[in-house]
């Protein structure tokens, strides 16, 4: 283990969400379950700082799904606290709403949330339910269709719809909440290369509107690449800590049913060899690359090879300090 | 029956129909007590699917809802299929045709098969206790009396409840 | 995955494998008994007795027969109490001797029958009891839809919990005419929901060669000559010893 | 375009599925659609050759299903043909009855296919309408189990399964058909990392077992690692070939809303920065790493790295000859 990776549990005092102002959303020591089984949770915490990127990683069942319905609101957890902007979520009925009006999770089957006929009526939803005037209401439709790229849908009957524009329509209609933090369920999954850079390209849109992003996935090269930070479930607690410390760290990736990013083999695999030198770790294929020598002046390999591009992933920039 | 023999995908649909009902009576519905109740959904089921694939679908309901929830016990089973399967469906569906019939919006025989079947469940259990359980002073009328009017109580706003419920199902159905 | 406690008792119960025949034998003979004998003490037996033999014998556990019960305890009091109180026009409402008599009559015939029947539902999934109705003559194509309804009711459970959280997410179950619009949007919803799955199912099935039968291997379950007896002697003794208490005490 | 990734295209009379006998399963000229809307593919061209891994490719919507569909015969398509075993598919019971036996489609959503109470019932449900004694289907059963390493859940409720194990018991359903070709519609999605090595491990054992598998995913690292053969649906058709070269091939990954392996960036740059000599495409990191000058003696650069291990994914071996 390298020290580095566990810092909610290793910086303890300074990190405490309770006295830093810039916490957006926070859980402490979460015990979480269903009836009739042992908890997933037990004791899980995870830090949401305003404006960095979490990426949530873990097995098929090991409660990433339960952490994020806990820092919703939508599950209760057994012991431990959930803390918004540095107060105790209570699960009372004023409690909620309030919570509700900062924190929104987007599902991971947009089958199963979108519930109206037709997508402006679905992504209404919300709003209506703050008691907003009409065209208050329009107005925060319009601009959730237009940051998720969907505006030509608004129309559109819900099951016409393919899926990544369900999946789309399903995170507009947590958009149009204007919530602070905004978490997704594996907002990328099913889709194909290009729909993921549009949902990734849309959340960057969000983030411009002052919205921090949480999500949770599988996907490993896209966590690395796109979040400022990595928690991984696993035995029931979370790690957490810088994306490319934790992604690196063999056993713990190893035990959560993960693989470390394949820009991190490559990476050790050149250093190991003497082709690159010492240095940060990359977070994607551009930073790798920025770190070899120049290409010689001959010409390309293969014909048809296109002038090189990297997934269009926007990656955070590493000069970023992590506070402590 | 018939039809299931000659089609099996209808078998699919039936399966679907009578899962959706279970769901349905599994589904709270809001009170303005603050207390919630589960629907009947009988009468959206006569409506949709027809009173005798309902009576069918609604004694399966009843035997899981039984065993898998508890509810009511297999002991009543017979007299709330009969009330719940049978009179329900039929009770709303008649009122869903005479007020269609008679003209009335789509939306308005909706809300008169929810809320009569409904209805028309809890009379028919109230009658069947009162025949069971005749009131030693009163006889057979003052017993109904009564377990009328405890259901009075607690169906009466829930029929009316189950009413809107249809109206809002339908008109998002024919959103769609 | 979205499950009911009932369901997943019966499951995960020791008497899993029993032969569904053979716990109809012990459930109904117990059932019968609690509707039959008089009440004192012939149900206070059937009660124990079911509820012994399924928190001892079957291992199901106690708090959920404890939370099972719950909702039909309410049913039954507020029947009783119905039954206790008369009414008439020159009394009003009157308590006699003979109505609570009656009364907790029928709330001990009530309790003892349901804990009875809980006996079967908490050990016997509800599969094993359609497979059974089949060798027992009901028709088939009956059975194969109530089967495809226990299948579909879990995933339309789960669509149910779904929707139903993302629409509290958005504010969806915060006060009244909210939770009533949300409701039946999601009544909506699931019943669209509930057609797709069909459709999808049968292209699904139809792909695996259904064409007409569904049938399957059937789960292998024991038959025990020897539980069989153990439950014909239980009800047997229940039944000679309100019989005899009943006896004594007239 | 290089010339070698529209074969079905260019050296047509060789490759006429019906005059080769290790031909599995063809589509020629399939025009399907749905009603109402113009038709998704049309004029689509797949070859299964018996052996050879096909990794179906293309955007969401683009007609993966679509095709699939078609091949399984659940679908007829409005021009065109499907061939197995060099006879013309015929859509009615008996062409459909014996089509079934030959190949079997596992849907991307588990729940469309599982109906029954517990996985063996569920599993036995082919088998049985195949009209076997119980003793036979019994055997099917415990083997198909088996081979999807899920013979513990044999008696577990379909309901209480989690994702990945409903996958697993719905593949296990349509590998007790014993089939020649398997189809599966995005068999990885949703799933962990691990649980995609599981997926393509049970894949490797059924292979083992003389079935042909298609794939069909949006994962391209995957499709280069694992497959033979690669067919991309682009615009209505499908664009087949050898799997380094069409995904290779930056206009037709494009236009699929697809993007590159990364192991083709890496080594494309590598190899522009002649730190790699030209040769066959690697398919992996194993094979990129063997095309790399061999490591220094020097200690690895980050304490916790491990020795590097590649993905499980088999890769097919690179020297069989494509027959032409």
């Amino acid at each position: 283990m390298s020290t580095g990776a566990r810092p909610t549990h290793d910086d303890a005092p300074l990190l405490d969400p309770e006295l830093r102002d810039d916490v957006r959303l926070a859980a402490q020591g979460v015990v979480a379950g269903y009836p009739g089984a042992e908890p997933v949770l037990r004791g899980a915490d995870l830090t949401i700082t305003a404006g960095r990127r979490v990426a949530l990683l873990g097995a098929n069942g090991s409660g990433k799904t339960t952490i994020l319905r806990c820092l919703a609101g939508s599950h209760q957890p057994s012991a431990g606290r959930v803390l918004v902007d540095g107060a105790v979520l209570r699960h009372d009925r004023s409690g909620l709403r309030r919570h509700r009006q900062r924190v929104q999770l987007v599902l991971q089957d947009p089958d199963d949330q979108l519930f109206s006929a037709d997508v402006t009526q679905d992504v209404s939803f919300g709003p209506m339910n703050l008691g907003l005037g009409v065209d208050e209401v329009r107005e925060r439709v319009d601009e959730a269709l237009d940051l998720l790229g969907i505006t030509h849908l608004a129309e559109r009957p819900t099951h016409q719809l393919s899926f990544g524009e369900r999946k789309r329509a399903a995170t507009a209609g947590a958009v149009a909440m204007r919530p602070a933090v905004l978490l997704l369920d594996e907002p990328t999954a099913g889709l194909d290369p290009v729909g993921v850079e549009e949902m990734l390209a849309a959340l960057t849109r969000l983030e411009d509107h002052g919205t921090t992003v949480l999500l949770a996935t599988h996907d490993v090269d896209l966590a690395l690449a796109w979040a400022h930070e990595a928690a991984v479930v696993q035995g029931g607690t979370l790690v957490q800590g810088p994306a490319d410390q934790v992604l690196a760290d063999a056993d713990l990736v190893a035990s959560a049913r993960l693989r470390r990013p394949w820009v991190l083999d490559v990476q050790a695999a050149l250093h190991g060899r003497g082709l690159l030198t010492a240095g940060t770790r990359p977070r994607d294929f551009d930073t790798l690359l920025g770190a070899l020598a120049p290409p010689q002046t001959g010409p390309p390999p293969q014909t048809g090879t296109p002038p090189l591009t990297t997934p269009a992933l926007t990656s955070p920039p590493l000069t970023t300090p992590r506070p402590s | 029956m018939r039809e299931v023999r000659e089609r099996p995908e209808t078998k699919l649909l039936l399966g679907a129909a009578g899962a959706f009902t279970f769901v349905l009576s599994a589904i709270k519905l809001p009170s303005v007590t603050g207390s919630s109740s589960h629907p009947t959904g009988t009468g959206l089921g006569a409506v949709l699917f027809r009173p005798p694939v309902m009576a069918f679908l609604g004694t399966v309901v009843l035997l899981f809802q039984a065993l898998l929830l508890a509810h009511g016990g297999l002991t009543t089973l017979g007299a709330n299929a009969f009330s719940m399967a049978v009179v329900g469906p039929w009770a709303g569906y008649a009122a869903y045709r005479i007020a269609t019939r008679a003209g009335a919006p789509l939306l308005v025989g909706v809300f008169a098969a929810m809320c009569l079947a409904d209805l028309a469940t809890y009379v028919t259990t109230a009658l069947q206790l009162a025949l069971a359980f005749p009131d030693p002073v009163s006889g057979f009328l003052g017993a109904a009396t009564k377990f009328l009017g405890i259901f009075a109580l607690t169906q009466v706003p829930l029929a009316l409840a189950e009413g809107f419920l249809g109206v809002l199902v339908m008109r998002a159905l024919t959103q769609v | 995955m979205t499950g009911l406690a009932v369901d997943d008792a019966a499951w995960a119960g020791r008497w899993r494998r029993r032969a569904v025949g053979d716990k109809a034998v012990l459930s109904v003979g117990l059932v019968l008994a609690a509707l039959l004998l008089p009440a004192w003490p012939g149900t206070v037996l059937v009660a124990v007795g079911a509820l012994a033999t399924a928190v001892l014998g079957a291992r199901v556990p106690a708090r959920l027969m404890a939370r099972t019960l719950r909702a039909p305890l309410v049913f039954l009091a507020i029947g009783a109490i119905t039954v206790a109180v008369s009414v008439s026009r020159e009394h009003g409402l009157t308590v006699t001797a003979d109505s609570s008599r009656r009364a907790l009559e029928l709330f001990g015939h009530g309790i003892a029958g349901t804990l009875a029947l809980l006996l079967l539902a908490t050990t016997t999934p509800m599969v094993d009891l359609l497979t059974a109705l089949r060798r027992w003559r009901v028709p088939d194509a009956l059975i194969e839809v109530a089967s495809l309804m226990y299948r579909l009711l879990f995933v339309l459970l789960t669509t149910v919990a779904t929707i139903r959280e993302a629409q509290a997410n958005r504010l969806g179950y915060d006060g009244w005419r909210t939770s009533f619009r949300s409701t039946g949007a999601l009544t909506a919803a699931t019943l669209v929901r509930s057609w797709h799955r069909a459709r999808a199912l049968e292209e699904g099935l139809a792909g695996r060669g259904y064409e007409s039968a569904m049938v399957t291997l059937a789960p292998p379950l024991r038959h025990s000559p020897r539980f069989v007896a153990a439950s014909l002697a239980l009800v047997a003794l229940v039944v000679v010893a309100s019989v005899l208490v009943a006896g004594v005490s007239s």
